[in-house]
């Protein structure tokens, strides 16, 4: 079956970068959740989610990445959002979630 | 021969992996109306929304949940419908709230809490004029 | 809960126009069970060789026919349904010598032409691994 | 509405090429029709359908390319057809037209 979530990651000293495409869901979500947590917890760095090849992605994924901020927190560090295509940069607007993260272009 | 507005129905079990299937119905569906490509992406989130609540909760009556689009001439209107009455007023917890945000943002109509209808709910999206 | 397997179920106006959402309705289907792209491409032919017959036909009696999909481990079985029962039997004419070609190449199973049963035609696909 | 279906067209002395791209189905096939029908008739020269950017295509379409096939014959001239991706390609054998047209890789 095709996968419709695949990541890429890359470590620098003091960043964590996580290239995410395909389509986070109701379906994905649990992938993307398991593999954000134990990228904080295990790494406790500052995080970069890359989204430039994420297409899609709704309530269900913000909900994770919000989670995901709260465990950063936890660590004292922060997570950085990039290459959110219009239609979901539109979503973080919406919610007030652009307020919560920092988003880079 | 008929002057009614078309009709396509789409029965889907309560189970994430489906969520998707909806949403490539609903794109070709909104092309069909004409919606542009940013619009028809909105309406495929709306509908998740609705969609990955439904699993959420899942029904103990029915196998499948009903999803109602009606093809109007400048206007895609979309009604839920189960069978299982438990799960009329799909958004009434203080958890849904990033759901209802984005459903109230991106549709231009809707009904999402209703007890006295046939159906769970109903979200429509109106056809605009390219300024 | 249930063991018995998933269906999703689409109903489609008589109208050409529509035949591209029962397309990629399929697609994301037959994705689900784990076809890959060349056989959701030919499951996707076939299916459209019967909403093209039944288009072309029309009904008198009815707004829409439906696509009963029902997903197994192994296989995808569609059947389509209509309330008008003229159109049983649906491939019995000359003409069709192109679309039946293509479907009993395409799919795995078939039953083509019924009229002792509660749907109009039906067709299967069977995952193979991979060799 | 995005349209699904496209042409180009060169014309050279003796061959009249027909660039098809998208989806040819019982929506978009009288358009086909109409474009094959209406070059045949004003051009009385070989055709040839180049494929390579059709991707969809059924027996509502192949039929359309038979009909054609019979119009060009009347001015004794021929259709060649290239490009055709697999799953095509094994529909014109499937239906034996890939001994009525002449396919070119
Ligand atoms: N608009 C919002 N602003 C901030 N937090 C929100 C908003 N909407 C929902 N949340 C929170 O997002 C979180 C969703 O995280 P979740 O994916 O369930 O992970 P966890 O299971 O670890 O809580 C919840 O804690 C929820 O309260
Ligand atoms: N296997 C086949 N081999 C050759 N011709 C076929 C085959 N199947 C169908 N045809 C012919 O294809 C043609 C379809 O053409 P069509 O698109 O209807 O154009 P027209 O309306 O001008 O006949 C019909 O004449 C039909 O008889």
């Amino acid at each position: 079956m095709s996968s419709e979530l695949n990541f890429k990651e890359v470590q620098s000293e003091n960043l964590y970068e996580l290239y995410v495409s395909g389509e986070v869901d109701i379906y994905t979500s649990q992938v993307l959740k398991s593999k954000l947590y134990e990228i904080i917890d295990a790494n406790q760095k500052d995080l970069l989610i890359e989204c430039s090849e994420l297409n899609y992605i709704d309530s269900t994924g913000l909900g994770i990445f919000v989670g995901a901020l709260k465990k950063v927190k936890q660590y004292n560090k922060q997570i950085y959002i990039s290459g959110l295509k219009d239609n979901i940069k539109k979503l973080f607007v919406i919610t007030g979630l652009d307020k919560l993260f920092i988003i880079k272009e | 021969m008929s002057s009614s507005p078309d009709t396509i129905e789409m029965s889907l079990p309560f189970k994430p992996e489906y969520v998707s299937v909806a949403r490539l119905a609903a794109s070709g569906i909104a092309n069909r109306i004409g919606f542009d490509v940013e619009v028809i992406e909105d309406i495929k989130v709306a509908i998740s929304e609705v969609c990955s609540k439904l699993v959420g909760l899942g029904s103990k009556i029915s196998e499948n949940y009903t999803i109602a689009f009606t093809l109007r001439k400048d206007r895609l209107d979309i009604i839920f419908k189960c069978s299982d009455d438990s799960l009329k007023c799909l958004f009434n917890n203080s958890n849904d709230e990033l759901s209802l945000s984005i459903i109230t943002a991106l549709m231009d109509d809707f009904e999402l809490c209703t007890t006295d209808k046939d159906y769970l709910l109903s979200m429509s999206k109106t056809l605009k004029e390219k300024g």
